[in-house]
Formats: structure tokens, C-alpha cells, sequence
């Protein structure tokens, strides 16, 4: 019998695409839909989803949930656990089209909330990790319900079936972002769980991510010790989590980030291309948090609350190309597809293993979010941009 | 008494030129003036294959003794010899180095994973392979001013260039040029070789960087000096050989050295008591890990290691929690100069069930970052390495290999002192018979060797850095194993 | 120049120098066949032992030459490389040689009626020296200094 | 720079090893009566004997003037030296100019006047000519007479007993070899040749030669086929006698090997050289010394400046296959060894080893002969070991690895 995503590990290939404008110009859903379309045969129909930032102007203020429910009885469930937790403000199924090749839909809803101040304040946590915890205890203990998105002002729309007809039943047209990523997913088997499909996300952290780590027992078994728990085995999760437990618990910057996760080579920490201080920090980087090392063919997009970052693996084992427009910045796994987007970007390149592209808006964007996230040099390309010689 | 070998020399091949003769601490060869001829007495061979290696003609093997005891299942040949012996004797019955008795090598039933088609394999010769690891506490509290500078916390820790160290072995139990060898080899491979608790040789201060100090129960050799001397500190609160015993190195090895490097008077025996007097209870550890750690300036990691016995999880997690920074643990088979027969042959657990608890029990508590995990006894190989990783050690003690590499055949007569190959014994003549010139390359070159192999492996995993295979127990498969076997070891069983 | 140096420190006195260099001198293929037909071969490296050191001596390869300059048969000259080879067809066995090395490191040939001395292996086989090769312990090495 | 040398033997050779060194350009002219390549003078005996072909007898390779750039003028005598033209002149009238000359005449066999010497054929042992004399008259069993029990004329009864000859030896000294060993080894070697079937007659000397035999002053007369006269030899002095050098016993050189006379230098047989072991002048009549002292000469004839020390007398040699090696004086105090084949002698003087004697077996003696001559005090080694055998053993850690070129730690 096939075993659905958690009960085992299935390793796939992938496409992924996304954008981001800088100044918060928000762009309508179908560009990022006919992005992955062009890369069709990277995808072999057994999962594809998109990521929107700035979508939900009107409720940018709740946090947004995505949930498939199994059955009533999930969602009956699930709405009484969110009932007890937070203030609804809002909550409808999410619109859908029919389409023929999208089949076995659950019951899809969103919820528009805000934690109940009682609840947060008994808690002790703050209000993140107290929505992130109740998101993981929803998908961990009511079964045949799955939060996919819990972020506010963006959302996550994921299916079984090729990322186009997911965008086409989502109805993608209808939502504006000012950033958008995709992934077409390439699974070696799976009866299709929906909530198997990518973007993975956690708050506002979505990643759709191309590849198969080797480091992942390594890395699961570490960030577990940190509260997570890795129910669906895949290596999209665990590095979401190992984003968040950094970036968002410990504060780190994502340049750092990208350190930890892709860290520099032992003989270039040892070649004098870093700064005295930069080299000892990596190398205490890679003493502390050794175990959350990604080995293994990865790119990644990160998307979060005022931004995206490309990463690929330090080996560059998976492609991945960058361009620029004005003030949009592509990323995907090839570049047809971002010249689908654009055709006449101003540059495009193929960022080295390990470099992180980190694309945040710009201070005096429409759409920020809170100031504690706002990265520092927010609104350049965090990384030299240079033409990798591997593509 | 039957003799344990028999000597076969061919007549045809021997060309008397006597080298067994000279190179037999034993005195099994002779040449007879007057038959012409090399005559032997295998009486006192102990088969420690220094005359086979050294024999130019290959004139020479070395046999079991074909002679049986009538076959008993139950009273195997070795059964009744120690039975004759103890009769004889009236003493306790001593071996040196490890479990020699058919108990399960959990590492010959874990089987490893290699990349196919959906993630490749990774060239060792084409791409950096990364096997550099630290040891020690990892703080992760990182905090970053306004100006992005990040500020964090920066605990002592040892770095290894190969997740491979010596592991202890006395000055006193093995020579000076065995220890000179693994001095000069961890030095020269980046990684760090252990004093044992016999001091530290003046001539030795000089690899202090690349030593581990160990305190053991008798402190032997401990002062100030010797304890800033290294660059680790290691509790030894039990040997894997002979849980709950303690040690004793005979008068007679007690030269003006040893005396010297041990600090206690000439021909007196070395007596390390089974327990360190002043630490009965897990607190009174933590005492002493604090102290050491007072004592030389809060510079150094301290390393506790314990056998691995029972509850070998449950002590884990108090020494992690007592302030040491590294935990080694020591498997039933690991080696030892002498031990009493029947505690080494049936005492301990495995190494690979008590890693694999340990492991997972630290991480349980969540504490697994507050020290680092070393295993040993016994590592026999880069494979043994990989999968000690894997199930989520972050480096492993070798002394058994190591010693094999300077040349012991595991004659496992240490406790004789008349080691032919120079290693365990102290008499001038056979010491002079370990070069370190040559005793350090081999090292260097079996670690080297193991470090090639690691790399392969680990390529062949789809991993370039060792720390990305740390814990990772899904490169695992177990073969033969019950379901509770593999439950403890944490992984699934080949074919799932 | 490279020459066969004794770390007194190192040897054993096991004498396998002595045995890997007759036979290898021997002209015989192996060790056995070089020690048990016939002519016992003469070892051109001395093991002597001490009390508490020992060592091999062969040529030293001195500066003086006193062997070379004093052969009377013309039978030992010095190669370009600067090794002083015998050529056993000339020498008559005076051992003017013998008289004259100050390091005794002419070796007798009693059977042959004349001397033997180290040559480095020049003549027997590639590589270092069969008595540094067959050295278990690295006491004896080739080398320049 | 024309050099010339006169003399074709060894001391020749080593001046022409010399000059090398340090000039590989400048002319080198050779001139010997005897016509022949240069050719081992020790080993006529070998050849006589059979055990050295003719091709073995040469001292060096056959292109050896070739590639020293040496002019070989054979089989010319020089007849006289012209210091103030500095020129050699030949015994065929032709002169060759000289800038440094070597004068390497060696020696010559010494032939005391004796009754009715004059009314038989006799032969001398010198030179392959005198040895090819020999071999062409030699018949298997022949009855020879040997007037002279050293070196030389022992060596001719080995070289003879190849041909089954009937040898009697006749010395006027009481026992062999009265040059090299003393009166117990001498009595050793005696009965060892005697057991080879040569007969001894000592202590008298022939009082009249007739044909076929010779009459000795102790009565007795010896029938011979043929008759060696190998009573000593005489250095060949009169070349730089005539030109006004210094000569004594032999020719007279300073350490350098030069003559008193400008540019002209001497080496070898021909020569007085002093003796360190007994520090007194003395001929040491040795192939060693004739090369080491030819060496010399020629690196300073070439403008270097060397000077000969430590020279001591010295003999390997074998009779029949007992074999003494001998070095340095006898006098001081003796340690002795003996069995029935060996027989071994140290002489100690001043703390020091002063000579030795080593019969039957003489391995390694050359470690003694280098004690001697590196005058090695006696608190510098273990004298027992010393007494022992010849070891490296016995000199002390440091000078051993000084000697052996090891590591000091």
C-alpha cells in the first residue's frame, strides 16, 4: 500500500519560479501561473502550489489560515480548537474553479484571526510563536485537518495535479501580491495528498524548494529538539523550520541564515575571501549549528513577510537563475520561465552555491510589515551579483 | 600445560640467519651449534607474529596447537585451560586488550545508503569532502547590536581535522615510543591523541596542543602543569574493558621514567582504585569537572568518560548535566593492558546500543547540544566511523586500530611486558623496537586512509561535510536485527 | 651525495641488513637459492652490537678514498656519481684496502679470494639500498646530508 | 702549464690524479723507460703466477692517458735534468720542456757484488720485464734459489710453487720478513711457506755462485735451475742528484713533495718520507705512499697547496694464503694475541696505538691503522673492545657518529 506524505519519505524533483517587487507593486496571480506552465515537464502532476505576499490588503492585519479538512467532522473540530483560541474575524471557503484534472479535492477554508489576547497572554509566548504552536498542534493532533497557511497578508494555494491547473482552480487571477513564488512538484511516488504539495509554510514563511537533501535526518533530529515536529517528512518542512528557528527565534539575519544552512567551505574560510571577522563568525557557525548544515542537491525560494531569498545548495547541485527588471527581481529554476515573466530583463545570471539572494521591499514600499523584520540595506540585492559558471 | 601454538618453520625456506631468535622476547627460537639448525619451544609463544613478519624467507607460521582437549560443547579447549590455570594459580585470571567472545557486532549488521538518480552521489575528488568537527558545548544564543555585529558566546572546544582521536592509553602501559607516535600522528593529522592516566612525559609537552589530559582515580601524574599542558581535560570515571574496576600497572614496569612521569617512587605498583575516592555521586562529578575547569581558567573542555553499562542513557544525561562538555563513552570491547578475564569478557553493553540511546536520549531532553558524544571501543574501520556518526556520535576513539597500525597483532599478552613488537612493554631492547618515526606515519596513514574512506562513503550518500551525516540515522539499515534492536538503534530495517 | 646512514638509536640488531645484502650481492634471484647453494654470500654491511647500541657500518663513502688510492691492482675507482665500486675480475686479494679503510668497511671474501664492499646497489637492483629496504625498524636510510 | 713526469707507476698516477684536481687543461707529458702502459708493479708476481692476465696488469683502464689528456713518451729514458733551460733531456738526444717536473724513478734492485755472480745467468724481480724473463725460461719442477727472504723474494717462491718449482730461500737474517714482522710472526709465516714446500736457509748469505750452484758461507751448497736475486732495492736519486737536488737515502722533499730544487717534485719509492709512527725519515717503499705522496705533488704542482702527513709504514700481503696486515712501529708495549692460524700485536707508546701486526685474520684492521694515524688517545676509546677486534664500537658516541656521519641527538 502507498504511504501518504508523513507516514513516509519521498524524494522528488521539482520546478520553481518566483518574483518580488521591490517598491510593493502588487502583480496579478496568471504571471506567476504562466511562469511554471513553460517549465510543464518538470512537474509530473502530483502537486504544484503558489505562494502570494500582499494578497489580503483588507485583513492584513489577521492572520490568514488555509485549511483542508478531510471531513465536516475535521472541520468541526478544527473550528472548535480555533474557536478557543482566536478571535475569528472572518471565515468562507476558498473559491475554486472545477477543473477537470484537478480531482479528490478536500474541503478547503480560510479563516481571517486574531489570537485571543487571554489565550496569548496565558501562554507566556509571543504572538507568533503562540499562532505557529496552535498551527502545529492542528496538524498534529486533529486528524483530517491540515493548516497550509497561516501567515497574515499572504497566502498559500497548493493541489494534487501540474501547478498551472492548481492556479487555474485556485483561481489565481482574482488576487494581487507584490511577490509571488511557485513550485511544480516531480514526486518518485505518492497517492497525491494535498497537503503533501508545496509551498510548505509556517507564518509567513513559505518555501518552494527544487531538490533532495542528504543531510535531512541530521537536520530533523536536531531542530526537533527545538519544539518541531517533522510530520511530513520532507525536506521542504524541516528547512522551513530551521529558517524559522533561526531567522525568527534567534533573530538571525537571513544572510546568516544562509551561512548556517549553506555554509561557507572549510578552504574558503581558510582562503582570506571573508573578513576577519566574518570568517570566525562562520566558523562559530559551523561548531554551534553544525547540524543544520543542508547537504544535498537544494534551491530553494524563501518567501516572508517583506521578502524573498533564493538559496541554492553550496555545490550549486540544482539549477537555479536570477534577473533583474527595474525593481523586480526573478527567480527560478530556469530561465525560460522567467522570460515568460519578462522577456527583456535588464540582467540575468546564475547565482553561485551557497549565495543567498535576498530581495527585501523597500522602506518606503506601500505594504511593510512591522519593523522588526524590515532587513537592514532592505530593498538591494543582498548578494554581489555575478554570473556563476555553473547553470 | 599444552602450549596455546605450534611453531612450523620449512626447512626449505630457512637459511638460519636467526632473526627469529633476536627478535623473541619469549625465547621460543634457537639455533643449535651442533644439529646446524633453528630448533624452537613453542611452550612460550604467545603468537604475536614478529618472527612470521620479520622472517626474510617467510620460512616461519604460527598455528593453533592442533592438540585438543576431547570436544565439549560446553567445556570449550580455552574452558578448561583457565580452569587448569586458576588451579595452578589460585588467582584471578588476567587478558589484555578487548572482548575477544562471540557477542554481536552491532556494526556488522548496519548497512549504509548511497544517492541514486534523485540526488547524485557527490565526487570526493571533484568537490571539497568536509570532515572537520568540533567538540564541546554549542551555545546557540546569538545576539546581533544595531549595527548588525553579531555577539555570541564562545565556549572551549577541541576542532579535529578528522572526527578520529587516540584514544587513552597510559604511559606505563604502552612505551614511550608508542606514545611518541601518537603524539606526532595527532599532531600531524589535526586531531588529538589521549595521555592515559599515567602523566604526561616531559618530552611530550611539546604536543600539548594536539593532547588530552586524562584524570584518572589514582592521578597519577597530575598537576597544574600537566593539566594546562593539554588542550582537554578527560574525567576517566570507567573503561569500557573492565567496568567498575580499577587499574594496576605492576612494580616491575615502573622505571625511573614512568616513576618520574607518574610521580610516584620506582618499582612501587601503580594502583588506580574503581572508583575516584572523591566522587561518589553525580554531584560530586560536577564538582570536580568545575574544578578542573577553575584550574586551568575556564580554557579548556572537560571530557567525562564512562563505560558503557546498563543505564548507560540516564548517566549520560547527568553528565551532561554536570558541566562536562564531552561525553565518551567506551564500549565493552574496547582494549585495555590487562583486565581481569571475566570482567572484560562479561561486562558492558555494546558500543552501538549504548551511542545510539545515549543519543537519543540527549536529544529527547534536548540537551544533546550541551556536549559532544565520542565513542569508542571498538572502531574498527572508516565504515564502523560512519555509522558511529550516523547513529549520532560526533567522533570516535580508536586504540585497538591505532596499536594494530604500530604493529600489534592482538597477541593480547600485554600484561606479560616482553611486547615484541616494542609497544606494551617498557624494557629498553623491545621499546627501541617501535620507531616513531615509522609508528607515526603508519597512524597518519590509517587515518588518512580512513578519512579517504569516510569522504567516499559520505559522497556516495550525497553528503560533502560530516556534520550533515551526524545523527543522520536514515543513512541506516539494519540487517538481522529484531524489531527491538532496531528500535534502540533508532533505525529501520533494510528493505523499508 | 646519497649515502646509507645507521641510526644507532633505531637498530636492533636483527642483522636482516646483513642477509638482504649478501643475498641481494649474491647475483642469486632470491634469498633462499643465495644462502643455500653452495657459497655462503658475504653481507657488505657489519652489524655490531653493544650493550646498550647497536649499528650496521658500510662504505661511508669517505672523503679520503684511502681504499681506492691505495688499491694496487687498479680494481677499486670511484663511478661519476661518486660511488667507489671493486671490480672483482682485478682485485687480487693484498686487502691493501682492507689495511686502509678507516672504518673496517672492506668486507673479506675468503672464498673468492678477494673483497667485497658496499656499491649502494648499483650493480643488483633499482631503488634504495636492499639493506635499507629490508631494515624493519628504519634504522638504516639512504639519504643526502 | 707543461708538466712532465717522469715515472709511469704509481706515485706518476696519483701526481696525475693530482693535477686534475684543480687543472684540467695544461699538458701532461709521461716518460718511462719501460714501454708499457701503466701496469701494477706489485702484481708482476700475480702475473707470473697466472692469476693476473695481461690486460689485469695494467694499473689503470687502457684509456686512461686519453682521458686524462696525458702525452705518454715509452721507452725513453731520461737522461738528464737542465734546471736552468728547464727542459728533460731524452736518452734519444730530444729535450721536453718542463714548468713543474715530477720526478717518480721508483727504485731498482739492488744486486751486491757476490763471487761468480758474474759467470751466471740471474734474474731480479722488479719489473714485468724481469717477470717475463722469468716465465720464459720457468719449467715445471725447476730448482730455484732465492737469495732474499722479504717481501720480493717470497713473493717469487709463492708466484713459482704454480709451477711445481723446488724453492730454497737464502737470507743472511735469521728469520723472513725482518722488515714488517717481529721474530714470533715471522716464525708463524716461516712454517706456514715451509708447509708449502719452500725450504728456508738463514742466517748466511752465498759465498760463491758456479753454475748451477751456489755455495753458502754455512758449508752447504744448493743446486739450482734458477737464481733470483731479491736482496733489496736502491732508489733511483741520481736525476736530481745530478742536477745538484738534495738527496740522503732517497730523494729529499719538504711536506709538500717538492725537491730542494726550483718547480722539480718527487714521490714514491725514490723518495725519504717521514714516518709518523717512529718520527724518524725514512723510504717507505708502499704503493699507497707512492700515490698519496704523487697526489700531493700534483695539487701543488697544479698551485694548490697540500702538504703529505701521516704517513706510516704499512703492508697488506699474503703468502700462500696467510694474510698480515701491519702497520706503524713495534716499539713500546705489547698486547698479544695468538692462536694456532692468527696472531695479533698491538703496540701502545704514549697512550697511543703506535702499530700493530695482524696475521691469519685481519678484518677490519684498517680501524687501527686509522687510530694510528689519527693518533686517537687511548682514554678516547674502550680498550678492551679495542683489544677485542677492530670495531667502531670502541670509539665513543660521539666520534663514532662523527665517523659514521649519524644524527647526534
Amino acid at each position: 500500500m502507498l504511504q501518504r506524505e508523513g507516514a513516509t519519505r519521498i524524494p522528488s524533483g521539482c520546478a520553481i519560479s518566483g518574483f518580488i517587487n521591490r517598491s510593493g507593486r502588487r502583480t496579478n496571480g496568471s504571471v506567476i501561473v504562466n511562469s511554471i506552465a513553460c517549465m510543464h515537464e518538470r512537474s509530473n502532476g502530483l502537486g504544484g502550489g503558489y505562494a502570494g505576499y500582499g494578497i489580503y490588503p483588507e485583513y492584513k492585519d489577521q492572520y490568514a489560515l488555509h485549511v483542508f479538512y478531510d471531513s465536516s467532522e475535521a472541520r468541526i473540530k478544527a473550528e472548535a480548537f480555533l474557536d478557543r483560541h482566536f478571535d475569528v474575524v472572518n471565515l468562507s471557503r476558498i473559491p475554486v474553479r472545477k477543473n477537470p484534472r484537478i480531482t479528490d479535492e478536500p474541503l478547503i477554508w480560510r479563516y481571517f484571526v486574531n489570537p485571543l489576547p487571554t489565550k496569548l497572554q496565558d501562554s507566556q509566548l509571543d504572538e507568533r510563536t503562540f499562532v505557529a504552536k496552535c498551527v502545529i498542534r492542528i496538524n498534529d493532533q486533529i486528524d483530517g485537518a491540515y493548516v497550509f497557511s497561516s501567515g497574515k497578508n499572504m497566502g498559500v494555494f497548493k493541489a494534487v495535479g501540474y501547478p498551472e491547473d492548481v492556479g487555474d482552480f485556485y483561481r489565481l487571477e482574482e488576487y494581487d501580491g507584490w511577490a509571488w513564488t511557485v513550485h511544480g512538484r516531480y514526486p518518485t511516488n505518492t497517492p497525491g495528498w494535498w497537503g503533501g504539495a508545496h509551498p510548505f509554510s509556517l507564518l509567513d514563511y513559505t518555501i518552494v524548494h527544487n531538490g533532495e537533501i542528504s543531510s535531512y535526518d541530521a537536520n530533523r533530529r536536531f531542530i526537533e529538539m527545538f519544539g518541531y515536529k517533522c510530520n511530513l517528512l520532507t525536506d521542504t518542512e524541516v528547512i522551513t523550520y530551521i529558517i524559522d528557528y533561526l531567522h525568527r527565534r534567534l533573530e538571525m539575519p537571513l544572510e546568516d541564515v544562509a551561512k548556517v544552512i549553506a555554509s561557507p567551505f572549510w578552504s574558503e574560510l581558510e582562503s582570506g575571501k571573508f573578513s576577519p571577522e566574518d570568517t570566525e563568525k562562520y566558523r562559530h557557525f559551523r561548531n554551534v549549528f553544525s547540524s543544520l548544515l543542508v547537504t544535498g542537491p537544494f534551491s530553494i525560494i524563501l518567501g516572508f513577510n517583506n521578502g524573498l531569498m533564493a538559496l541554492n545548495d553550496r555545490l550549486k547541485l540544482r539549477s537555479m537563475v536570477a534577473a533583474e527588471k527595474g525593481d523586480t527581481v526573478y527567480m527560478s529554476s530556469e530561465e525560460c520561465s522567467i522570460r515568460t515573466m519578462c522577456p527583456d530583463v535588464d540582467k540575468i545570471w546564475s547565482p553561485r552555491g551557497g549565495e543567498p539572494i535576498i530581495v527585501t521591499l523597500d522602506k518606503d514600499a506601500g505594504d511593510t510589515r512591522s519593523p522588526r523584520f524590515t532587513q537592514s540595506g532592505a530593498g538591494r540585492v543582498a548578494t554581489e551579483v555575478n554570473h556563476g559558471e555553473r547553470v | 600445560m599444552n602450549p596455546l601454538f605450534e611453531v612450523i618453520r620449512d626447512p626449505d625456506r630457512c637459511i638460519k640467519c636467526r632473526v627469529c631468535e633476536r627478535q623473541c622476547a619469549n625465547e621460543v627460537h634457537k639455533y643449535d651449534p651442533d644439529l646446524d639448525k633453528m630448533i624452537s619451544d613453542p611452550m612460550t609463544c604467545v603468537d604475536c607474529q614478529r618472527c612470521v613478519c620479520l622472517c626474510p624467507t617467510h620460512a616461519l607460521k604460527i598455528r593453533p596447537n592442533e592438540n585438543q582437549f576431547r570436544e565439549n560443547a560446553n567445556w570449550s579447549h580455552q574452558t578448561m585451560d583457565e580452569i587448569y590455570k586458576q588451579a595452578d594459580s589460585g588467582g584471578v585470571l588476567l587478558s589484555a586488550m578487548g572482548n575477544p567472545k562471540d557477542y554481536p557486532v552491532y556494526w556488522d549488521k548496519i548497512l549504509l545508503n548511497a544517492s541514486q538518480v534523485t540526488n547524485p552521489p557527490i565526487d570526493p575528488l571533484r568537490e571539497p569532502m568536509e570532515t572537520k568537527t568540533f567538540l564541546g558545548k554549542k551555545s546557540q544564543k546569538i545576539t546581533y547590536d544595531e549595527n548588525g555585529k553579531a555577539h555570541y558566546e564562545k565556549t572551549p572546544y577541541l576542532e579535529l581535522d578528522v572526527p578520529i582521536m587516540f584514544s587513552a592509553m597510559s604511559f606505563g602501559s604502552i612505551s614511550k615510543n608508542a606514545h611518541e607516535s601518537l603524539a606526532r600522528a595527532a599532531t600531524e593529522l589535526g586531531t588529538y591523541y589521549n595521555t592515559g592516566e599515567g602523566g604526561l612525559h616531559e618530552d611530550f609537552y611539546k604536543y600539548g596542543k594536539n593532547t588530552i589530559c586524562q584524570v584518572a582515580s589514582g592521578r597519577f601524574g597530575v598537576f597544574k602543569g600537566y593539566l594546562d599542558a593539554g588542550a582537554a581535560i578527560e574525567i576517566k570515571m570507567g573503561q569500557g574493558a573492565k567496568p567498575g574496576i580499577g587499574g594496576h600497572l605492576p612494580g616491575m614496569k615502573i622505571n625511573d621514567e614512568i616513576s618520574k612521569t607518574r610521580m610516584i617512587p620506582k618499582g612501587t605498583d601503580a594502583i588506580s582504585p574503581a572508583p575516584h575516592h572523591d566522587i561518589y555521586s553525580i554531584e560530586d562529578l560536577r564538582q570536580l569537572v568545575f574544578s578542573l575547569k577553575e584550574a586551568t581558567n575556564w580554557e579548556k573542555p572537560v571530557i567525562v568518560k564512562i563505560a558503557a553499562v546498563h543505564n548507560v542513557a540516564a548517566i549520560a544525561s547527568g553528565v551532561a548535566r554536570s558541566g562536562a562538555d564531552i561525553i565518551a563513552i567506551d564500549g565493552f570491547r574496547g582494549g585495555t593492558g590487562a583486565a581481569p578475564t571475566r570482567i572484560r569478557d562479561n561486562v558492558g553493553i555494546p558500543i552501538e546500543l549504548a551511542l545510539a540511546s545515549v543519543d537519543a536520549r540527549l536529544r529527547d531532553e534536548g540537551i544533546r547540544n550541551d556536549v559532544s558524544v565520542v565513542v569508542g571501543g571498538s572502531c574498527r574501520s572508516a565504515a564502523d566511523v560512519v555509522k558511529a556518526i550516523a547513529l549520532g556520535a560526533d567522533a570516535v576513539y580508536i586504540a585497538t586500530a591505532a596499536l594494530l597500525a604500530l604493529g600489534c597483532h592482538l597477541c593480547r599478552s600485554c600484561n606479560t611486558g616482553k611486547c615484541n613488537w616494542g609497544i606494551a612493554t617498557q624494557r629498553a631492547d623491545l621499546v627501541k623496537r617501535l620507531n616513531p618515526e615509522i609508528g607515526y606515519q603508519r597512524l597518519v596513514n590509517l587515518v588518512t586512509a580512513w578519512d579517504h574512506e569516510i569522504k567516499e562513503i559520505m559522497g556516495g550518500m550525497g553528503i560533502n561535510s560530516i556534520e550533515a551525516l551526524r545523527g543522520n540515522r536514515l543513512m541506516l539499515r539494519g540487517v538481522g536485527l529484531t524489531q527491538k534492536e532496531l528500535d534502540i538503534l533508532g533505525i529501520q530495517h533494510a528493505g523499508e | 651525495m646519497k649515502k646509507v646512514y645507521v641510526n644507532e638509536d633505531w637498530c636492533l640488531a636483527c642483522h636482516l641488513c646483513e642477509y638482504y645484502c649478501a643475498a641481494a650481492n649474491s647475483g642469486a634471484p632470491n634469498m633462499i637459492k643465495a644462502f643455500k647453494s653452495g657459497k655462503k654470500p658475504v653481507p657488505r654491511i657489519q652489524v655490531e652490537e653493544g650493550s646498550e647500541v647497536n649499528f650496521a657500518v658500510q662504505c661511508r663513502f669517505c672523503d679520503g678514498k684511502a681504499c681506492v688510492k691505495g688499491c694496487i691492482a687498479g680494481a677499486l675507482s670511484i663511478t661519476p656519481e661518486g660511488v667507489v665500486v671493486c671490480d672483482e675480475n682485478k682485485c687480487v686479494g693484498c686487502y691493501t684496502c682492507v689495511l686502509s679503510c678507516p672504518f673496517g668497511c672492506i668486507v673479506i671474501d675468503e672464498e673468492g679470494h678477494r673483497i667485497q664492499k658496499c656499491d649502494l646497489c648499483t650493480k643488483n637492483h633499482d631503488g634504495d639500498p636492499a639493506c635499507v629496504q629490508g631494515c624493519p625498524n628504519k634504522a638504516i636510510v639512504f639519504e643526502e646530508r | 702549464m707543461n708538466y712532465v713526469i717522469i715515472g709511469n707507476s704509481a706515485a706518476a698516477v696519483g701526481t696525475i690524479a693530482g693535477i686534475r684536481e684543480f687543472d684540467s687543461t695544461g699538458n701532461i707529458t709521461v716518460i718511462s723507460d719501460e714501454k708499457y702502459h701503466t701496469y701494477s708493479r706489485p702484481l708482476i708476481s700475480y702475473w707470473l703466477e697466472g692469476k693476473v692476465t695481461d690486460k689485469n696488469i695494467l694499473y689503470r683502464d687502457a684509456d686512461f692517458y686519453e682521458k686524462n689528456n696525458v702525452t705518454p713518451v715509452l721507452g725513453k729514458k731520461v737522461t738528464k735534468i737542465d734546471t736552468a733551460n728547464k727542459t728533460v733531456v731524452l736518452d734519444d738526444g730530444l729535450s721536453i720542456q718542463y714548468d713543474k717536473l715530477m720526478v717518480a724513478t721508483g727504485s731498482k734492485p739492488f744486486v751486491p757484488p757476490m763471487n761468480g755472480l758474474d759467470k751466471v745467468k740471474y734474474h731480479t724481480f722488479m719489473s714485468f720485464d724481469s717477470v717475463k724473463a722469468i716465465r720464459a725460461e720457468v719449467k715445471d719442477g725447476m730448482k730455484v734459489l732465492i737469495i732474499g727472504a722479504g717481501l720480493i723474494g717470497l713473493k717469487a717462491a709463492e708466484a713459482l710453487s704454480a709451477y711445481n718449482a723446488q724453492t730454497t730461500v737464502v737470507d743472511m737474517a735469521d728469520r723472513i720478513l725482518p722488515s714488517i714482522l717481529d721474530v714470533r710472526a715471522g716464525m708463524k709465516m716461516q712454517k706456514h711457506i715451509e708447509s708449502k714446500g719452500v725450504k728456508f736457509i738463514l742466517g748466511t748469505s752465498a759465498e760463491e755462485f758456479s753454475e748451477h750452484s751456489a755455495k753458502l758461507k754455512n758449508g752447504v751448497t744448493v743446486d739450482f735451475d734458477m737464481l733470483i736475486i731479491a736482496v733489496g732495492v736502491r732508489p733511483n736519486t741520481e736525476l736530481i742528484s745530478d742536477a745538484g737536488g738534495k738527496v740522503d737515502r732517497g730523494i729529499i722533499t719538504d711536506m709538500t713533495q717538492k725537491t730542494s730544487l726550483d718547480d722539480i717534485y718527487s714521490a714514491g719509492d725514490c723518495t725519504v718520507s717521514y714516518d709518523a709512527s717512529s718520527d724518524t725519515n725514512k723510504i717507505l717503499a708502499l704503493l699507497p705512499n707512492a700515490y698519496l705522496q704523487g697526489e700531493v705533488a700534483g695539487r701543488n704542482m697544479a698551485g694548490r697547496e697540500f702538504r703529505y702527513v701521516n704517513a706510516i709504514p704499512m703492508n697488506a700481503i699474503g703468502f700462500f694464503g696467510l694474510h698480515i696486515i701491519t702497520a706503524g712501529s713495534y716499539e713500546g708495549e705489547e698486547y698479544v694475541e695468538e692462536t694456532e692460524n692468527t696472531y695479533k700485536k698491538l703496540v701502545f707508546r704514549e697512550n697511543r696505538l703506535v702499530g700493530y701486526i695482524l696475521m691469519g685474520d685481519v678484518k677490519r684492521a684498517g680501524i687501527y691503522t686509522s687510530m694510528i694515524k689519527e693518533c686517537i688517545d687511548l682514554g678516547e676509546v674502550d680498550v678492551e673492545l679495542m683489544k677485542k677486534a677492530p670495531q667502531m664500537m670502541m670509539f665513543g658516541k660521539a666520534r663514532r657518529l662523527d665517523k659514521l656521519g649519524g644524527i647526534t641527538e
